[in-house]
């Protein structure tokens, strides 16, 4: 969903880019809670995923391209802060280096996929956890549920920008129609994704899971004999 | 006595997916001495050797215990002058090799010393040439074979100059001359060293001392030739003398 | 076997726009692309302005055409989805090649082609003649904020950590038979994603942590100081930016 | 003579970046027989051994030459075919470990020659069993020490019941325990096997014939005992006996 320049008016491109260099500075005040001396890579790595994720692009019939999104992969790995910090890296890349996503439109993406997508997904994980029993295996279907909605959440939100700020004169329900259900489908995927990848880090790297910290208790190590030189 | 080199006390490690690696180990090294650390596989002491230079420590997981470097404890602040002195070479010359050439890669801890221009030249220079690779230099490590890479990897650290230098199995998959001429180069350097390896004659030839490390503890500790005298003992850590190895032939 | 370097939208070439500081090249991008975004739908010689502007860009950097437009597959879901619009788009129709198609629509899309391809091509062009590496540095210089340029250094550095422990996974599982084009193979797939996450992440931290205990600081030390800028540069990274809006100037004016 | 199981003749081989590391080997092992393959640091016996299976080729870069494997020659729509009769343990077993649990690894290859259910938990019990990893089926491979993956990855490779068991460096990494017991398994399989190694005493125990190869061509071929008995050639080739082995010892 990757807004090309010129696609949205002026006004519109404006608006969005206000609201994605609030959330940056929201965010990059936000995640020095989220930081330690392992959250940079681990932000860096989760960009790269997010890129390759979002390089697999399916044609949506009355939009523009489809794809992965990560968001919520991203907001439960690293909290939600540092992700929408990771998007904005990613969709930054992808239109300086790859000509993805105009350049002019950068802002529109940010709020697409990196405020909606990320916070609709972080909070739909939040809440399910809250629902859900206090286990570690808890964090993946969560996960999953909140990939799905969360890419549905962005593109009612692509929908209601284009109605608002759209170049073209095409029909809203049309369009609505198009996006709603091909980014149903591509949510499922994403749900599957998203849960299996946080499944394997939540099993064998707990500690690498944002959203799982609280559910893990540090204890203090037994020892056993040895000799003492 | 002198301050150990090495003054390592009730040391415990948890990695963070739970597994328990280190069940309190206690060790200490002085100057100048050669250590072989044995044991078998998977008894802790890549964890342990880890731990030396703050690699992993109780900040990475959960763990105790005390670790002090000539008398400077192991801590956030203390580490870039810990990782000064101790110098690793790791047990997967993968981990250790990053730079696009191979004489980058060696070049890189000496200029991160501070070290440039002809003085970097020689330090590269001379710890190539220790380990036989100066055709080398303009090669991508990656590009290497395996136990090229092991040379290359201790060469990076050679080139530090590093007062105490820990070789996690540097003889693995180096060919019988290598590994000759790698045991006469750790016999030359003027540093302490601490040696893990599952060759045991060749932890015989360098190191007076051994230690055993097993289960997570140290549980034996003393004269190389006594601990690999000692029968009973071996056994139980599943350590042997291999087929065709006679103790006794150049002593 | 172990990490490789280099991405592979670079042009490896020694020109003027090679050489010219990333954060320059940047800027200007940048402000050709807006310019270009601002130029009003239904105009054509600005258009037309803005692509010669462009094409002696590549000249001066040396970068083949084929090489660029090979690359800019990436705007193929849009170039559909512009040809699609005259027929879904609302408003009068009018009569072209005998199929009856929305006005609005077919004038839309003609600006939507000529600034997405514009936009494209100007971010391929800055891809191809810009190292990572030195992208990193003219964001920074850019006054970007240091945390993202940070997530962004250690994004690029994975990119080859990931492609290598995905290359050993797919050698280990052809090995043992497996073969990826058949579906009953897929929930494979998708079950070593999480740990091709794992593996890279340690790998990655492993070698972090080699790089720290040879006193890596953050920086690299064979990092050469960054080369005073000289007017020459100056004028040329801003002539792209200087075409356009007077281009766009002249269609204000002319009409 | 019978059609030989590995039959390779004048391979050569230059890896994309140009480096060429195979200059026309030959090579042909027959039924049942256990070959060792010795030479030093970058002669080319990984980049050999990679193309048994085809994961290295001429479709892969430039090369020439032929393979053969009981008669069938290695080519693209052979390679499912080849693959199912030969099993290669690689020299690094990050290589060849990927799934999330160990007891996953090893059940992959099988489970890809078709079996299921319990004939499949037998094949991998089995395999573990053998290595002596069965406590640890349900970890996940990267987080095993060094020489336990190592374990793994020859279990990964038996659980397969390759007709040629190719073993790139096995005992590297391996406590002295493991070595053997890997010997004696290696020793009870009835298969051809080709296996490098830097250890010579290791080749003279288990391998009947040794090949020498060095700057990509073989360059002697024999019995090992004679082959570790000529002191110029095996210094030519940077091989030497290891500190106090004495081939006399135990024949
Ligand atoms: N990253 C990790 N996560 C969890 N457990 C681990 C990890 N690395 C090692 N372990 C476990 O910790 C224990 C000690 O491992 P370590 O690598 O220190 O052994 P080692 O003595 O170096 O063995 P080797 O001789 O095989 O290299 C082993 O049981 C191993 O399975
Ligand atoms: N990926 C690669 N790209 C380019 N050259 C390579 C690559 N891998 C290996 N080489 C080169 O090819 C030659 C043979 O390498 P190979 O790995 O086959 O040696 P080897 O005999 O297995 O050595 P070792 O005993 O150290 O494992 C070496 O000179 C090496 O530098
Ligand atoms: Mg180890
Ligand atoms: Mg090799």
């Amino acid at each position: 969903m990757h807004v090309p320049d010129g696609f949205l008016d002026a006004t519109t491109s404006v608006a969005t880019a206000v609201v994605a260099a609030g959330a940056i500075a929201a965010s990059l005040r936000g995640s020095r809670r989220e930081l330690d001396d392992r959250s940079a890579p681990l932000a860096g790595l989760v960009a790269t995923f997010i890129f390759a994720a979002q390089m697999v692009n399916f044609p949506v019939a009355a939009g523009t391209s489809g794809h992965l999104l990560g968001g919520a992969l991203a907001a439960v790995l690293v909290g939600p802060w540092t992700a929408t910090l990771c998007l904005t890296v990613v969709l930054g890349v992808q239109a300086l280096l790859f000509a993805d996503g105009g350049l002019t439109a950068l802002g529109t993406n940010i709020t697409l996929m990196g405020v909606v997508g990320v916070w609709v997904g972080y909070a739909v994980v939040r809440l399910s956890l809250s629902v859900m029993p206090r286990r570690l295996s808890s964090v993946p279907v969560a996960a999953g549920l909140g990939g799905l909605l969360s890419v549905v959440a962005a593109a009612l939100t692509f929908t209601g920008l284009f109605a608002v700020g759209g170049t073209v004169p095409v029909q809203v329900d049309t369009l609505l129609t198009g996006m709603v259900s091909v980014h149903t489908l591509i949510g499922l995927g994403e749900a599957v994704l998203t849960a299996l990848v946080v499944g394997t880090v939540v099993g064998v790297r707990p500690d690498l899971v944002h959203v799982a910290r609280s559910l893990r208790s540090p204890e203090r190590l037994p020892t056993r004999p040895g000799v003492h030189s | 006595m002198s301050t150990p080199v090495l003054d390592v006390r009730g040391l415990t490690y948890a990695y963070p997916d739970g597994t328990q690696a280190l069940w309190g180990v206690d060790l200490h090294v002085h100057r100048g001495e050669r250590v072989a650390l044995l044991g078998p596989n998977g008894a802790g002491k890549t964890t342990f050797v880890l731990h030396l230079n703050g690699v992993l420590g109780p900040s990475s997981a959960q763990g105790e215990g005390r670790i002090e470097i000539s008398g400077m404890p192991v801590r956030r602040d203390t580490l870039a002058e810990i990782r000064r002195r101790v110098g690793i070479v790791f047990q997967d010359p993968d981990d250790q090799l990053f730079m696009p050439t191979v004489r980058d890669d060696v070049a890189f801890g000496p200029a991160n010393l501070g070290l440039r221009g002809a003085q970097l030249d020689e330090r590269v220079g001379e710890a190539l040439e220790r380990v036989g690779m100066t055709a080398y230099a303009s090669r991508p490590p990656h590009h290497l074979s395996f136990g090229q890479r092991r040379r290359v990897a201790v060469a990076t650290v050679l080139a530090m100059r590093p007062e105490i230098l820990v070789l996690d199995e540097p003889s693995s998959n180096l060919d019988p001359a290598s590994r000759r001429e790698l045991a006469e180069i750790v016999a030359e350097l003027d540093v302490t060293v601490l040696m893990v390896t599952h060759d045991l004659p060749y932890a015989l030839q360098l190191c007076e001392r051994s230690v055993i490390l097993s289960g997570g503890v140290i549980v034996a500790d003393g004269p190389t030739r006594a601990v690999l005298a000692d029968g009973e003992l071996m056994a139980a850590h599943r350590l042997e003398l291999p087929f065709g190895f006679d103790p006794a032939r150049r002593h | 076997m172990g990490a490789e370097h280099g991405h592979t939208l670079h042009y490896h070439a020694h020109s003027l726009v090679h050489r010219l500081p990333a954060h320059l090249k940047i800027a200007s991008a940048l402000g050709f692309v807006l310019l270009v975004v601002a130029t009003p739908r239904g105009a054509t010689w600005p258009y037309a302005v803005h692509l010669l502007a462009l094409l002696v860009a590549m000249r001066a950097a040396r970068v083949p055409a084929a090489y660029l437009l090979k690359r800019a597959v990436v705007e193929v879901p849009f170039v559909a989805f512009a040809l699609a619009m005259p027929f879904i788009a609302t408003g009068p129709r009018v009569d072209v090649l005998g199929l009856s198609v929305s006005e609005p629509g077919l004038v839309a899309a003609g600006a939507l082609l000529a600034k997405g391809t514009l936009g494209v091509l100007t971010a391929l062009l800055l891809a191809a003649t810009t190292e990572p590496a030195d992208l990193l540095v003219g964001l920074a210089r850019l006054r970007v904020p240091a945390r993202l340029v940070e997530i962004m250094g250690f994004m690029v550095r994975y990119v080859d950590v990931v492609a290598a422990e995905w290359r050993r996974m797919s050698v280990a599982r052809t090995s043992r038979l497996f073969d990826a084009r058949s579906p009953r193979h897929w929930p494979v797939l998708a079950r070593s994603l999480g740990v091709l996450f794992v593996r890279s992440y340690e790998r990655g931290e492993r070698v972090h942590l080699a790089m720290l205990s040879r006193g890596y600081t953050g920086s690299l030390p064979t990092l050469a100081a960054p080369a005073a800028i000289g007017p020459a540069q100056v004028l040329a990274g801003a002539a792209l930016p200087t075409v356009a809006a007077l281009a766009l100037a002249g269609q204000a004016v002319l009409g």
